[in-house]
């Protein structure tokens, strides 16, 4: 899942994102951001298939909330070439 | 891509600033709304909170809460400030400052704020209680 | 038969105060109102509002509204002051600060408060123009 | 309608009340404070009734708002040897 930094790496036509994670999924992962190649035509459900192979992730809720680039988007949303995605925990502002 | 828009603090809210920045000639009602670390009943003695953040996307998801209020209400001021940190007792983790010329936009706008901010603001907080610390469960989270 | 409650002030409002009273380790959300001494566009230049009551029985009905949110919203703390006398533009006329474990009781109570307040305190207000003084046309008061 | 104040002075049985006026009526009346007779038995709309005979009450709405002793009164509501009666103008605090 992790793998040298640095775009293009992944292949002809491949992408790679940045995943990051907070609080608690942080903490259970013991760190807080992670690269990975996907094929290109990537959602987001694709990194979150991923994730889900880690052992951490047994705590993960089923459709957890995901940002890209800043923004929340749907599990659906498409992916480029060096975009940062965050699994949301449930927040607890205010 | 994103600017530090100063909606986080790490330091106590200067709340009197708050309310000079929201201030106007135009002003009939202004509200102020201050969300506290409360001690529960059922949690025993919690006696900090400590606020963790996903900071450049509280940052521009704050942003983009302030301005979706200033398009619902076009005569609102608004000004928002959300610790970050360990916050003890007692003391504001978050304020929110609406003024607006007739009362019923400044209630309307404060509660969308703290209401949108609860929802989708990206911040986690832990509880300190006499000796160890826990994650508090949040809202699902999202746009 | 009455008692001066303090809920009429001839005085600038010390809303740092008001906060300080209503603050308590149960508290989770506080909502404080301002009132303000508008400049309304229609009216020329209003330089400050008189405002005059039935002072004994502004501080009565006051505190019966004060009661009244006090019995619908148990857990809530709250401070109120109203002016009297010369309000320069700007300053708050009335101040309103509502304190609960939960913010939609404070928000509740606020806004119960004001409008109640509003309809029911006999207070006038008389403005101040550029060299003449109106009543301002208030609602019909009454319980 | 003004008299010599004390109790008792409106004869055998009657009452008198104080009547108190403010802002735009005390202005238009010329004054904030007047004592009434009336008989046993009156209520809050005889004090009205007599208020509108002077010539300033054209003013006066169809309803006023009204308080018996600090608190607001309904027009049939009985009054008592001594009560302070108060026509409140439309309010405008807040």
């Amino acid at each position: 899942m992790t793998g040298a930094a640095g775009r293009g790496a992944a292949g002809a036509g491949g992408i790679r994102v940045r995943i990051r994670l907070f609080a608690s999924y942080a903490e259970a992962a013991g760190r807080d951001a992670l690269e990975m190649a996907l094929p290109a035509g990537a959602v987001a459900a694709d990194v979150l298939a991923a994730v889900r192979r880690e052992p951490w992730a047994a705590r993960l809720p089923p459709s957890p909330a995901v940002a890209i680039n800043l923004r929340y988007a749907k599990p659906d949303a498409a992916l480029a070439d060096g975009d940062e995605v965050a699994i949301i925990p449930p927040v607890a502002g205010g | 891509m994103w600017a530090m828009s100063g909606w986080l603090t790490d330091r106590p809210i200067d709340v009197a600033a708050l309310l000079a920045d929201v201030a106007s000639a135009g002003t009939g009602g202004t509200v102020l709304f201050l969300g506290t670390v409360r001690r529960s009943e059922d949690d025993g003695p919690v006696e900090s909170i400590e606020y963790s953040a996903y900071e450049e996307m509280a940052e521009a998801e704050l942003g983009r809460i302030v301005d979706e209020a200033r398009t619902q209400w076009p005569g609102a001021r608004i000004a928002l400030r959300h610790r970050t940190g360990l916050v003890p007792l007692g003391e504001p983790s978050v304020a929110i400052a609406a003024a607006a010329p007739h009362r019923a936009e400044a209630y309307a706008a404060s509660r969308f704020l703290i209401e949108e901010t609860k929802r989708r603001a990206p911040i986690w907080k832990k509880e300190r209680l006499a000796g160890e610390a826990r994650w508090v469960e949040g809202r699902p989270g999202g746009g």
